[in-house]
């Protein structure tokens, strides 16, 4: 019963945000809306009992991304309204396009329903008590069987890192 | 009873004790952070051959109730063209995040009100990291030069002291080997020794991060009087700035916290497994007890009646607490075994709390103030650097402690050595980098003379 | 050589580009400013964080007082000059009435000049602990300047018990002293020397060997000793660049001939070192007082000069070391009662020219830091 | 506990949403935000199915797009810096030209 509560909550919140993140005209409005979808799926992953996903969405994601979106925003004047949506037409047609995936999938999931596990061939949830606790797991697959891709994942930040450096580098030759 | 209210009450019986904890901390907090400030102003007044607050009740002590009341009065500008929006989630965010991070700390055996989650301390450093967001967000709405520029660089120092505290906070969890705070703590115990005699290079480090983390003196520069007027704060006023002003406090208190769960060994006793050091159980009693001989000596000689008064009520209610804490203590043979660790838990912690928020205090009346580059060249080519050695460091020893099996302590000499003695290389290259660098800067700046000349 | 193009606008931030446009900045370090020491505002033209140019406006201060002196009696001028630098009035008092004195070629009695030169002294170390004072909590240290004050409150006792004032003393009269020295002079000024050498050290405990402290100020606001000269820059700051240049011992006045004391001074020029000849110079006077507190002879306390003062018609120019500099005046006399003209040299006005040099190229936090070690009072810049 | 297709759902939810945005908004970085908004759709995907299986793998793989999505924003928000600084512009349709 909590479960589903605390799921609706933060489902809730997480959608309503995205929409308002997607229609605001100021960027800082929808820099905020988008940290607040972040936090939401963010308390999902903790009704999903993925807890030190919980905080390294936070911190990464709220903490580090977040912020960087909102220095650029501040540093490149941007607040200032533009004319934000391209052509009328094609807001239409994309939102035809979105609401005919949804009702198509919302349909299927319906259907699957009825369908012993959901159509998904799963077997039942393990109940929450019985969970192995999550950081010592996610670390004994992490360093375990997918050390090589942490490596590639390191490799791929620090090519990250120096990439922005060098573009928002302010070459001091520049006029 | 219809199933929504069962469902409700089972709730509540599950859940009483966190809940109660958590009211406790919004009540609470701001109230301690109101006289963290007061004691912030005696000591700082104490330094400075000077009384501090003295006018508002006996000795100022309801100085903080003054200043709580005159924030809720005094009148909540918002500057004319500001985002309504932001300028009022900002301190909202700011605050939030501190009170939240503080759900996880456990301030005693008995008292926290997230009842051991798997990644306890990791939870609080991830909730803290909201903070900078209230700071900058704050910043940016309150469309004034000076606050945008505070912001800016209190962001800046916030993230990249984040960064240092998050891995010197890391060789503490290689020590604990887990994050759940009743472990780390239980762990401390069982290894006989606090966790900072291990690494005390860890905990140097976690030290000044987390002075830089919450903003205070040496690093204040985001609201460095001297030029930026009040930094991201300027433009609040009245509650709005109490909002601010309580999240920097509470900020404060979960570092504290933090350092002393992870460092200072949480709420055992200093020496828990030696016995024939038990008479320490009977200290916080004693302490009690001279405090409220110390407040009625003081009775006597107060000018206005009212404030003896009050300082005899002051007296009665350290002499309850001394005589809780004796009847819970374990001399006595009454069956309190849960009240005795919860009492005395909660004791210890908050003590080696505040002597870590002293070290707070003592730094910033004593120390000037950093320069924007310098502090930033400290943090990103001395300390996160040094954090990294010191995690190698920590992991080495450990690893000769339990593969080869040589001695703990000696491992972990030596390998703080090797800390330290890299620190010096680092200190030493910087500072003939740095020299290098203003020497720079005077030749450009010669050089800019010269094409302006004429 | 204006730096700063005329078409620069008054308003506060006014941004001529975004700041990732990187283009000149113009900010105001208005006059109502917590650290510029009294109300001079500073354009300080910026990129990004570092000062390209800067530009001084002063003149908030100026009550005129050169153009008063020319209808005002010798006499009734001198209240005027104790105002002009309201920290060191003393000192003030001393130059002018030296330089009448040299006018009306008056002798001082030799127990004035010993009495001038300790009161002199004191005022010296006042100036300089309210400098350390307000120049430590620019950069950030919050405890100094309650230690320089309570210092300072000392000295400001011994002034009141003098002469009836703590700030603006008015404290001698042209050739000689008003008031006979009160009975326990010595006493107060013995007692306040012996403690005071405990309390410099506690400032030199807190500041000199610390480390920020040193990375705040070692290497910022370089001024060598030509560029010094140059600009005509005086005092601890001329002293701090290494050019060993100090009044008391180059044209003895007073009675510094009578007493021994070192100058100190500095090898590079930058505010580590302007701290350090200050500290120096504040030890020093301590040393004067000490030695000339030994022996105040008797005699009388005022030359035999008229009620009337008509000098001959003539001009001269004295100067002497204040705290913040050489402090001269030159005063041209047609015969009558009243000075034709009295020109004032300020020290502080001529080491803010020192300013805009010492500025350029720095971050706007060491801004704060060079206007506190200029130690410029607005007061005697502005007259 | 829930069935698994609440969290499908949402996720798809938010999917379109994020599509939505990178098509319509001319905004170069509100396209971003909508890339992470996406990103983050798909994490909840990942971290449904390895409740649902017990496996921690879907969680690991969620990190690793935590980590690419802010090596992503990183890089995107330089290019934005250095596109903004020449062209004074940040909206998507006036990024026509390949050298300017």
């Amino acid at each position: 019963m909590l479960d589903s509560v605390i799921f609706y909550f933060f489902a809730s919140i997480a959608v309503v945000s995205a929409a308002l993140m997607v229609t605001r005209r100021n960027a800082i409005h929808s820099a905020v809306f988008l940290i607040t979808t972040l936090l939401a799926t963010a308390g999902i992953f903790l009704q999903l009992r993925a807890e030190f996903l919980f905080s390294s969405q936070i911190i990464l994601y709220v903490g580090g991304i977040m912020v960087l979106f909102i220095f650029v925003i501040m540093l490149v004047r941007l607040d200032v309204p533009l004319p934000q949506i391209r052509s009328r037409l094609q807001k239409w047609i994309a939102l035809f396009v979105a609401l005919a995936v949804g009702v198509e999938a919302g349909v299927v999931l319906l259907l699957a329903r009825k369908v012993p596990g959901q159509g998904l061939l799963i077997p039942n949830p393990a109940p929450a008590n019985q969970l192995h606790p999550n950081t010592e797991e996610l670390a004994r697959s992490l360093f375990g069987s997918y050390l090589l891709p942490f490596e590639i994942a390191s490799v791929l930040l620090l090519v990250a890192m120096v990439g922005a450096v060098v573009m928002a580098k302010n070459r001091t030759g520049a006029p | 009873m219809s199933p929504t209210l069962h469902s409700i009450v089972a709730f509540v019986q599950a859940w009483w004790v966190e809940l109660l904890c958590a009211l406790l901390i919004v009540l609470v907090v701001p109230l301690i952070a109101g006289y963290i400030v007061l004691v912030e102003r005696k000591v700082m007044a104490d330094m400075q051959a000077r009384l501090g607050p003295m006018r508002v009740g006996p000795h100022g002590l309801l100085q903080p109730i003054a200043d709580a009341l005159k924030l809720l009065i005094k009148e909540d500008l918002i500057p004319d063209n500001a985002d309504q929006f932001i300028f009022w989630l900002a301190p909202v965010l700011s605050m939030t995040a501190a009170l939240t991070s503080m759900g996880a700390v456990a301030f005693g055996p008995w008292f926290q009100v997230a009842r051991d989650i798997n990644i306890g301390l990791l939870f609080v450093v991830g909730v803290s990291a909201l903070g900078p967001l209230g700071i900058v967000l704050g910043g940016w709405a309150s469309n004034n030069h000076y606050s945008i520029i505070g912001a800016l660089r209190s962001t800046a120092q916030l993230i990249s002291y984040e960064t240092t505290a998050g891995f010197a906070l890391v060789s503490g969890f290689l020590l604990a080997g887990t994050l759940k705070v009743r472990t780390i703590v239980e762990n401390q115990r069982n290894d006989h020794a606090w966790y900072i005699f291990l690494a005390p290079v860890g905990f140097f480090i976690y030290l000044i991060a987390s002075i830089a983390e919450t903003n205070r003196a040496p690093f204040d520069l985001p609201e460095a009087e001297s030029e930026l007027v009040a930094g991201y704060m300027t433009e609040y006023s009245g509650f709005r700035w109490s909002l601010y002003f309580l999240a920097e406090y509470a900020n404060m208190i979960v570092v504290a916290s933090v350092g002393t769960t992870l460092f200072l060994g949480g709420w055992l006793r200093p020496f828990p497994n030696v016995h024939w050091l038990g008479w320490l159980d009977a200290a916080p009693a004693l302490l009690f007890a001279a405090v409220g001989a110390y407040c009625v000596f003081r009775a006597g000689k107060q000018p206005a009646r009212v404030q003896s008064l009050f300082m005899w009520a002051l007296a009665f209610a350290c002499f309850v607490v001394a005589a809780i804490f004796a009847l819970a203590s374990p001399f006595s043979h009454l069956p309190l075994e849960k009240m005795h660790d919860g009492l005395y838990g909660a004791f210890w912690f908050l003590l080696k709390d505040s002597a870590y928020i002293y070290i707070f205090m003592w730094l910033r009346f004593t120390l000037p103030r950093f320069r924007f580059d310098q502090l930033m060249r400290l943090g990103w080519h001395i300390l996160v650097p040094l954090a990294l050695i010191n995690v190698v460091d920590v992991s080495i020893a450990l690893a000769l402690s339990s593969e080869f099996g040589v001695n703990r302590w000696l491992a972990m000499v030596v390998t703080t050595a090797a800390t330290l003695g890299a620190a010096m290389l680092l200190v030493r290259w910087n500072d003939k980098y740095s020299a290098a660098a203003s020497a720079a800067l005077l030749t450009d700046s010669s050089v800019a003379e010269n094409s302006h000349a004429g | 050589m204006n730096i700063l193009a005329d078409t620069v606008h008054e308003n506060a931030a006014q941004k001529t580009e975004t700041v990732l446009g990187a283009d000149e900045l113009v900010i105001n370090m208005g006059p109502q400013h917590p650290s510029t020491h009294g109300v001079l505002r500073v354009k300080l033209k910026l990129d990004g964080e570092r000062v390209v140019g800067s530009e001084c406006v002063i003149g908030y201060v100026h009550r005129g007082v050169e153009k008063i002196a020319e209808n005002r009696t010798y006499q009734q001028f001198a209240p005027y000059v104790d105002r002009m630098d309201y920290v060191s009035a003393v000192s003030n008092g001393l130059g002018y009435c030296e330089a009448v004195e040299k006018l009306l070629v008056v002798e001082a009695p030799p127990r004035a000049r010993v009495i001038r030169t300790i009161l002199a002294e004191l005022q010296r170390i006042a100036s300089h602990l309210l400098w350390l004072g307000t120049h430590a909590l620019d950069i950030g240290t919050l405890t100094p300047l309650f230690y320089c004050m309570r210092e300072r409150e000392e000295i400001l006792k011994i002034f009141e018990k003098y002469c009836g004032a703590r700030l603006t003393t008015h404290a001698f009269r042209i050739g000689g002293l008003q008031y006979e020295a009160y009975d326990i002079l010595e006493k107060d000024v013995e007692r306040f020397c012996n403690s005071f050498e405990g309390r410099i050290q506690q400032y030199s405990d807190l500041l000199t060997s610390n480390s920020i402290w040193i990375g705040r100020t070692r290497n910022v606001g370089l001024l060598n000793s030509a560029d010094c000269i140059a600009l005509g820059a005086s005092g601890p700051i001329l002293r701090a660049s290494g050019v060993k240049w100090d009044l008391r011992k180059s044209m003895p006045y007073a009675a510094y001939d009578q007493y021994k004391f070192e100058i100190s001074v500095g090898m590079r020029g930058d505010t580590y070192d302007r701290y350090m000849v200050r500290l120096e110079e504040m030890r020093q006077s301590r040393l004067i007082c000490l030695q000339a507190i030994e022996n105040i002879p008797a005699g009388p306390i005022m030359a035999r000069v008229g009620r009337v003062l008509k000098p001959p018609a003539g001009e001269v120019y004295h100067a002497i070391e204040g705290p913040k500099g050489i402090l001269g005046y030159y005063i041209v006399s047609d015969g009558s009662i009243q000075p034709y003209r009295i020109r004032i040299r300020p020290p502080s006005f001529i080491n803010l020219q020192a300013l805009d040099k010492t500025i350029r190229g720095h971050l706007v936090t060491d801004v704060v830091a060079i206007i506190g070690t200029l130690d410029i009072v607005l007061g005697e810049v502005d007259r | 506990m829930m069935p698994i297709g609440h969290y499908l759902f949402l996720s798809l939810a938010l999917f379109l949403i994020g599509a939505i945005g990178v098509i319509t908004r001319r905004n170069v970085i509100i396209v971003l935000m909508s890339i992470e908004l996406i990103l983050n759709a798909v994490n909840i995907n990942l971290v449904a199915f390895s409740r649902y299986f017990g496996d921690v793998a879907g969680q690991v793989f969620a990190l690793f797009i935590i980590a690419a999505a802010a090596a992503e924003a990183a890089v995107g928000l330089g290019i934005i810096i250095a596109f903004f600084r020449n062209r004074e512009t940040v909206l998507a349709d006036e990024m026509d030209l390949l050298k300017w």
